[in-house]
């Protein structure tokens, strides 16, 4: 059976066997939670406590006026220990809001009635709610939601695609959360629909998800409009600008949207906190984090609370192996590796992944063959191997040139090579270069 | 221009390795490269140019405050086709078989870039003897690196050395060496070879 | 600005004179010696391709130039001409000698080649050259590979140089039976 | 004949000389497009290296600029005064003082002061690390890899066996590419007059600050309650900050600081001779 | 320095996973890929075939070693690229050719070809073709001497002509069965299409090559050659002929899918393999030389470099 | 037909700088990238061209018709010169924009032994008027065609980690080298 897809992409080794089949548990409540004012592409909030304040699960303690944004909650109650820069799993340091937790088992806002069901709630409140909830892209990529359900006005959007792809190896966290929780990430889905407008709603899975496919498959027919779409298992079918050309053959253009194409895409995930939000009227102050790799003693998928130190997401998995390690947020192909555990589960973090001795990839590299592989992994037909070395050596017009801004930093040219050279690396050096060169160039 | 007056050695000897200028100044290539298969050729092309470059600069010193600057270059061009000119009627008249071999690179003499160089970035600024040293200097300068790639070629090309067959019948004579490839080859690595001696990295031609 | 053009177009002029002056004065001095010279490699390439020549006598017959050999008597000992031929890289020439019966050739000189060093440039050495002595022309020249020629009309190859050698074949053919004719007419014609 | 041969050729050449120049005389004179033979002249007092310190893309444009006057004659570094003075006689302007420019590494944090909490892995460079966060627990250090070196085209700095870039006072010309190429903006450039420096960057507060680094400020607030001039130092995020428009120099600042993290007047004693004797002498 | 913490942890740029293919692996495969092709030529010509293979892959791993050794890199003979340059070239000589010039001609590929472009991965020309190349213009006549192989039956000639040379000179047409097999005169490796076309086959199945390179090169000859051969067939062999005969086949799947010395993209390797066949035509059909396989990807090899510039794909999403 | 033969041949089977050594000057000097090659190829070809057709009439008018060939170099030399200076004059005039581009190229052509060596060959060769202007456009071709391939290997050389010793003008040599052996098969293309 041949599924739909995109061109280029690459097969690596998934290893989701470890979670695949691993319920959600709860992980335990921290002590301590460390709430980072910005865990959103946009402006970051202010918070809105103090030291020493009192707060409690689901409060509001960090929001900004502005549209690309999106406010921050406690997800625990007890009482403000600082509000100081604290290391950010994106890297970095940012104002953060520190909590120590003095409640004792609390499941924060849930069980409010909320409208029964969607009939009641216009575009408008459904995106206030949105918004107030606190909800971003939880695939990782953390755009504040209510930003993508707005659509601007000469843009009519048709479709609406929910992702269900997780084609990051490793990941599970989506996966768990269709198969368990199908209703709400559909529920979800008619909202996101609603709120944009569209005719109909496409949920995309890759076909080595089968289980959830085939629950999705059989919940949907209760919900018009709603088609699940099997996909080939591929690297980076995730990626929305792929997922729109596998499910509709369309082509977002260079430096576009998908709104561009008349098309919303939001993840699984983000359907769930959207059902969530608008059903119980919960804000965003948890989430379910894939914890795996080879390091990892009981690798598990976990609901966690959001600001949750790694150390303690990673205590409640057995802990790490001994020896040298790689702990990675998000998946082992576009997530970051951290240099410190005390950094907090945000809201995009959609999996700890931690490397043992053996899987960790050696340091250096070869020179380039020109075997031409990366030209045929990369999905947006870049020539990274060209990108990459004017990257590497600031040639920021060559690089504009041969389209380098394009880049989704995926990884398949990098994972492809077989010089090990580390072609995302250079190419995001080019990008940094270009925008830098931009900026002088605007700025004189 | 020439604030500190230099010993007058330095103004002949500088163009033998300092600034030759093929090995270093990278003028001149053609002849460099084309008359090069034997020994003799690169030693007669060799003196052709420094008879060129010597009276030519000379003659250039002496009326340099004659020309206007508007037609400076014509004014030296001209004077250049014309002692490039007499020596190759004198080579035809002389040594018809060199003049043969040598065929049409003696005219090419004229846009040597050596010495439409020397002419306007020397000769036009220094005092006679000084221009008169410094083209002597340049001539056996470009001839002596001409002699040398002349007698690789030749040796690894006809196994012989200004005609003297050097090897006995078991050399299979390289022929790539004697065909533009070869010349090519030698001539980058000897640039090379030198460019490692003198630690420098990298040289640009400067013909203009 | 008048006076810079003025001043442009003396120095140019006058250089041009003087360079005029100086390169015909030079010109006629050494263009004697020239001519000597060419004459000179000419007398030596019929000598070679007709032996027991000792003197020559040039004729024009419709544009075609013979040299007709003189031995010591003054009897023609043959023809020589000058034939040209595309070769591997460029025109080859060379003088040929033709025996006084107008029967087979008497010898073969290259007077200009620019075939491949070291392959085709030996159309130019000695061994090549004597197979033209007393070859036949009729009805054409042979070539043969790797083997020594059986007939009268067959010549050697150079081993790698087939095109060059098989130039030379051809060009000799082409021009020899031109000159034959040329030659016959005037007999049957005086 | 021969006769022949020398008036002809006497009248042919005559002939080519006199139509050709006039034809370029007409020529000239038709088509001439005036270029400001200044630009020549700047392009020949300008060292031609195109080193870009001036900001602009070579040196012919910096010739074309400062002929129209859009430049300073001071304006190109690489050739300081002597240049200056160059330029300022041929257009005949003065030339206008300016200040030395001096690069200042802002950081002592070297490998032996440093806490390391990972391991970098990949290309080695300060860019490329910057990104991933880099191995020093500091984010705000200097991560080592000598970007700043490499980007310095007068062999005015180098890197110490600790691991941190030294400028050589001496040689540095100002030109900023060091500053420029620091992904972390540790260097700054700063004019000679400047004398006390607060040797850190580092943001966080001072007990984070102090487990990361051995050497770094920890705002105690000693230098600024020492310093000769009120308000010379200010404590601004954490970190000690010199305000040079009161205070470019003061020894007092630096007695007591307990990180050791601020010097006053030390830049000078950074010779390339002195660096390279002190490198050999710990080789030893 | 700081005290080595016990699980001191990494950090690296994404990704952090990677394929497990290497430049060895590769290069190891193309060995593999090699056997058929050198089995035939021991079978064809005897011990003299390994003589030669061994001599010339001795002088590139002996060249590689000596420019590594001198500056200062890391020693790679074990990656295998040496070896495939060797092997190559050894492939590309007559059975006869003498050892002293082989090696000659493993220097020259390796120091002209890439070390003096800094190695593997830097050179713009296939390495085992220049030293061919060389070895062409330097010894024009040793290196068109050829003997007919063991099994063909031939008493009264120490030296023969190729097919092509045959054709191109006399213009006789050697029986496909024996191209095919390799039952016919002509360098080592080139003689038995089948041989080289098992180890194309097993490169293409382990995906190590693509389809277009060879299949363009291939059917770019088949179209050219088919052409004149419609022209005149009395003149001009078919165009099955020239696919057989000569170094096509190798050309075909051991260097026009060189790596390092064709195009990127995938224009740019039709318009390499199109291009290359053309010129292979036209130089065995009008040139000085009875083959032309050889300076056809040369002659690519040079304009790669314009042809990656000039091809480069369009940018998903881009606007025309 | 004759004269598709004449371009072929001067620009591809006998490539003047790779096969008669003209014009390594430039072919050293302004090939580091493939943009620049490209005009300067095209300056040179137009400059070629016009040489060409100029010259034939200088030889034919006035040094054949007078018998004055000592004065051949002389001549050619002194046409080439103002040719180049007036090309480069009515650029500069007519399209400055283009003269950015072209310009700073033009002044290097004069001392371009292409050009003289173009004039000189077509002389010895004795090309008729329209054979010698084609003669002048395909060596033009010729010249462009090696530049353009010698920049864009020099481009990825940038990229390459030649040794130090052989970069600049070594590697242009050696790789120009390596383009003469390959353009060794087009030898005897167009003769026989």
């Amino acid at each position: 059976m041949a599924f739909k897809t995109f061109a280029h992409g690459i097969h690596p080794e998934y290893h989701k066997e470890a979670t695949a089949h691993k319920g959600i548990e709860k992980a335990p409540i921290p002590s301590k939670v460390i709430i980072p004012l910005q865990q959103h592409i946009g402006k970051p909030c202010k918070a809105l406590v103090k030291k020493g304040e009192e707060v409690v699960c689901g409060q509001k303690i960090g929001d900004v006026e502005a549209f690309i944004s999106s406010p921050v909650h406690a997800s625990v109650t007890g009482k403000v220990l600082s509000v100081e820069p604290y290391p950010h799993p994106l890297g970095g340091k940012v104002e953060a809001v520190v909590i120590q937790r003095t409640g004792e088992e609390e499941e924060g806002p849930q069980g409010n009635p909320g409208p029964p069901d969607l009939d009641s709630l216009t575009p408008e409140e459904i995106r206030k709610r949105v918004r107030e909830a606190g909800i971003v892209g939880m695939g990782g990529a953390t755009f504040p939601t209510h930003v993508k359900l707005s659509p601007p006005e000469n843009k009519r959007i048709d479709t609406v695609i929910i992702n269900g792809c997780e084609c990051e190896p490793y990941l599970t966290a989506d996966h768990r959360l269709m198969v368990e929780e199908g209703e709400g990430v559909l529920w979800g889905a008619l909202a996101i629909k609603k709120a944009v407008g569209a005719e109909r709603i496409y949920i995309g899975v890759e076909e080595n998800k089968m289980d959830a496919l085939t629950i999705l498959k059989q919940k949907a027919s209760a919900f018009p409009g709603i088609e699940v779409v099997a996909l080939e298992t591929k690297y980076p079918q995730g990626a929305e600008k792929m997922l729109i050309k596998a499910i509709l053959d369309r082509d977002v253009p260079v430096g576009g949207l998908p709104m561009d194409v008349g098309v919303v895409v939001q993840n699984v995930g983000t359907a769930f906190a959207i059902y969530r939000a608008l059903k119980e009227e919960r804000p965003l102050i948890e989430r379910v984090v894939t914890v795996t790799g080879s390091g990892i003693r009981e690798p598990k998928n976990l609901l966690v609370r959001i600001g949750t130190p790694f150390r303690d997401v990673i205590e409640a998995c057995g802990g790490m192996k001994e020896g040298r390690k790689k702990v990675i947020m998000g998946g082992p192909m576009m997530g970051i590796a951290q240099m410190d555990l005390d950094v907090p589960v945000i809201k995009g973090t959609t999996g700890i992944v931690v490397f043992g001795e053996e899987e960790i990839e050696l340091d250096g590299y070869e020179p380039c063959i020109r075997c031409a592989s990366c030209v045929e992994a990369c999905p947006m037909n870049l020539m990274p191997l060209k990108i990459g070395d004017f990257g590497r050596l600031h040639m920021v017009e060559e690089f504009k040139a041969y389209g380098g801004m394009a880049c989704i930093e995926c990884g398949c040219c990098s994972f492809v090579c077989p010089s090990k050279r580390p072609l995302v690396h250079w190419i995001r050096i080019g990008k940094i270069r270009v925008r830098e060169a931009e900026r002088k160039v605007g700025g004189s | 221009m020439a604030a500190k007056e230099l010993p007058l050695s330095k103004d002949f000897f500088k163009g033998f390795w300092k600034e030759n200028p093929v090995t270093v100044q990278l003028l001149g290539l053609c002849p460099t490269l084309a008359v090069t298969n034997t020994a003799i050729n690169g030693f007669a092309m060799g003196m052709a140019t420094t008879f060129v470059v010597v009276s030519a600069s000379t003659l250039v010193s002496i009326i340099k405050r004659l020309v206007p600057r508007q037609v400076r270059i014509a004014t030296y061009i001209v004077i250049i086709a014309s002692f490039v000119t007499m020596a190759d009627l004198f080579l035809a008249a002389q040594f018809p078989a060199i003049s043969k071999a040598l065929g049409p690179y003696v005219p090419l003499i004229v846009v040597n870039c050596l010495i439409l160089g020397r002419s306007e970035a020397y000769a036009s600024k220094h005092p006679v003897h000084r221009a008169f040293l410094d083209a002597l200097g340049m001539g056996l300068g470009f001839t002596w690196v001409l002699v040398l790639l002349g007698i690789i070629r030749e040796v690894l090309g006809f196994g012989s050395i200004f005609s003297l067959k050097m090897f006995g019948d078991w050399f299979t004579p390289w022929i790539v060496m004697i065909l533009p490839p070869g010349a090519f080859f030698t001539l980058g690595i000897i640039v090379g070879v030198i460019n490692y001696i003198t630690g420098k990295e990298g040289s640009e031609t400067t013909c203009h | 600005m008048n006076n810079k053009i003025l001043k442009m177009v003396i120095v140019l002029t006058v250089t041009g004179i003087f360079s005029g002056g100086i390169l015909a004065t030079v010109y006629r001095v050494a263009e004697p010696r020239i001519e000597e010279n060419r004459l000179k490699e000419l007398k030596e390439a019929i000598f070679i391709v007709l032996p027991d020549t000792v003197d020559y006598k040039e004729i024009e017959r419709n544009g075609t130039v013979l040299y007709m050999g003189l031995d010591k008597e003054g009897n023609t000992t043959g023809y020589a001409f000058v034939s040209e031929g595309p070769g591997f890289q460029g025109k080859i020439r060379m003088m040929v000698g033709l025996n006084k019966d107008l029967k087979h050739l008497t010898g073969m000189k290259v007077l200009e080649q620019v075939e491949t060093p070291g392959l085709g440039n030996r159309i130019a050495e000695e061994d090549f050259q004597n197979q033209f002595k007393g070859l036949q022309f009729e009805p054409e020249i042979e070539y043969v590979k790797n083997k020594k020629p059986e007939k009268p009309n067959e010549i050697q190859a150079i081993t790698g140089a087939t095109i060059s050698s098989r130039a030379v074949a051809r060009a000799i053919t082409k021009d020899v039976k031109r000159v034959v004719k040329i030659l016959k007419e005037e007999g049957s014609g005086s | 004949m021969t006769e022949n041969i020398l008036i002809l050729s006497i009248l042919a050449m005559g002939g080519l000389g006199v139509a050709f120049s006039l034809f370029l005389a007409i020529a000239d004179r038709k088509l001439s497009v005036k270029e400001d033979p200044r630009v020549e002249a700047a392009m020949r007092i300008l060292p031609g290296i195109n080193c870009g310190a001036c900001g602009l893309p070579s040196c012919h444009v910096f010739a074309e600029r400062v002929v129209e006057g859009g430049v300073p004659v001071s304006g190109c570094l690489a050739g300081g005064e002597e240049v200056a003075t160059g330029l300022a006689e041929l257009l005949g302007v003065k030339v206008e003082k300016q200040e030395r420019l001096i690069a200042v590494v802002l950081c002592k944090g070297g490998h032996a002061e440093s806490l390391y909490t990972a391991e970098y892995y990949g290309e080695k460079t300060c860019e490329a690390a910057h990104i991933t966060g880099g191995g020093k627990a500091c984010i705000y250090g200097c991560l080592g890899y000598g970007d700043c070196v490499r980007a310095c085209k007068f062999d005015a700095m180098a890197m110490n066996d600790n691991g941190l870039p030294v400028v050589f006072y001496d040689a540095c010309i100002g030109c900023g590419k060091c500053a420029e190429a620091c992904p972390r903006n540790i260097i700054e450039m700063h004019p000679e007059s400047h004398k006390l420096f607060v040797y850190c960057k580092n943001r966080d507060k001072g007990a984070v600050a102090r487990k990361v680094c051995k050497v770094a400020c920890v705002a105690c607030t000693l230098c600024v309650k020492d310093c000769d001039v009120e308000g010379g130092i200010e404590i601004i995020d954490n970190l000690a900050v010199v305000n040079y428009d009161k205070c470019k120099s003061s020894e007092a600042a630096t007695k007591r600081c307990p990180t050791k993290c601020i010097f006053n007047d030390i830049e000078r004693l950074n010779t390339k001779e002195a660096f390279y004797a002190s490198q050999r002498k710990e080789a030893v | 320095m700081a005290e080595a913490k016990k699980d001191i942890l990494v950090v690296s740029s994404s990704p952090h996973l990677r394929r497990e293919e290497n430049i060895p692996k590769i290069m190891h495969n193309v060995i593999v890929a090699l056997v058929p092709a050198m089995a035939a030529s021991l079978y064809f010509f005897g011990l003299r075939a390994i003589l030669l293979i061994l001599t010339s892959v001795l002088s590139c791993l002996a060249t590689e070693y000596v420019f590594q050794k001198a500056r200062g890199k890391e020693i790679t003979l074990a990656d295998g690229s040496a070896i495939i340059t060797g092997i190559l070239l050894a492939l590309t000589l007559p059975p006869s050719f003498p050892l002293w010039a082989t090696a000659i001609g493993g220097i020259s590929a390796m120091a002209l070809g890439k070390h003096i472009f800094g190695g593997l991965g830097y050179n713009i020309f296939n390495p085992a073709l220049v030293g061919r190349a060389f070895l062409q213009a330097a010894f024009p006549v040793t290196i068109t001497t050829w003997t007919p192989p063991l099994t063909m039956a031939s008493v009264d000639t120490v030296t023969t002509a190729t097919p092509l040379a045959l054709m191109k000179f006399e213009g006789k047409i050697t029986p496909y069965l024996d191209l095919f097999f390799g039952n016919i005169s002509g360098s080592l490796g080139e003689t038995s299409a089948l041989a080289i076309l098992i180890g194309g086959l097993y490169l293409r199945y382990k995906g190590i090559i693509n389809w277009r390179q060879p299949l363009s090169y291939l059917l770019s000859i088949l179209l050219f050659g088919g052409l004149f051969w419609l022209i005149s067939p009395s003149r001009y062999p078919d165009p099955l002929f020239h696919i057989l005969a000569g170094g096509a086949m190798l050309g075909a799947f051991f260097m026009v899918t060189d790596y390092v010395t064709t195009p990127v993209t995938p224009l740019g390797q039709w318009i390499f393999g199109i291009g290359g066949g053309f010129l292979v035509i036209i130089i065995r059909l009008f040139g000085g030389l009875p083959e032309g396989v050889m300076y056809s990807i040369l002659l690519m090899n040079a304009i790669t470099p314009l042809l990656n510039r000039y091809t480069r794909p369009k940018v998903f999403g881009e606007l025309e | 037909m004759e004269v598709i033969l004449v371009f072929l041949s001067a620009a591809i089977v006998n490539n003047f700088v790779l096969t008669y050594f003209l014009g390594i000057c430039p072919f050293v000097g302004v090939s580091k990238k493939v943009d620049t090659a490209l005009n300067m190829g095209m300056a040179t070809t137009f400059v070629m061209t016009m040489t060409a057709a100029v010259t034939w009439l200088i030889y034919h008018f006035i040094i054949l018709r007078y018998n004055l060939p000592f004065l051949e170099y002389v001549a050619f030399i002194i046409t080439i010169a103002s040719l180049v200076q007036f090309v480069e004059m009515f650029i500069r005039k007519a399209s400055p924009a283009l003269f950015r581009t072209l310009g700073i190229f033009l002044p290097l052509i004069t001392t371009n032994c292409a050009i003289l060596g173009l004039a000189l060959f077509a002389v010895l060769r004795e090309y008729d008027f329209v054979e010698s202007i084609f003669f002048g456009l395909g060596a033009g071709a010729g010249f462009t065609l090696a530049l353009v391939i010698m920049a864009g290997i020099r481009e990825e050389l940038e990229l390459a980690d030649v040794p130090p010793a052989l970069r600049g003008a070594p590697i242009t040599l050696l790789v120009a080298g390596l383009l003469a052996l390959s353009f060794m098969g087009f030898a005897g293309l167009l003769s026989v």
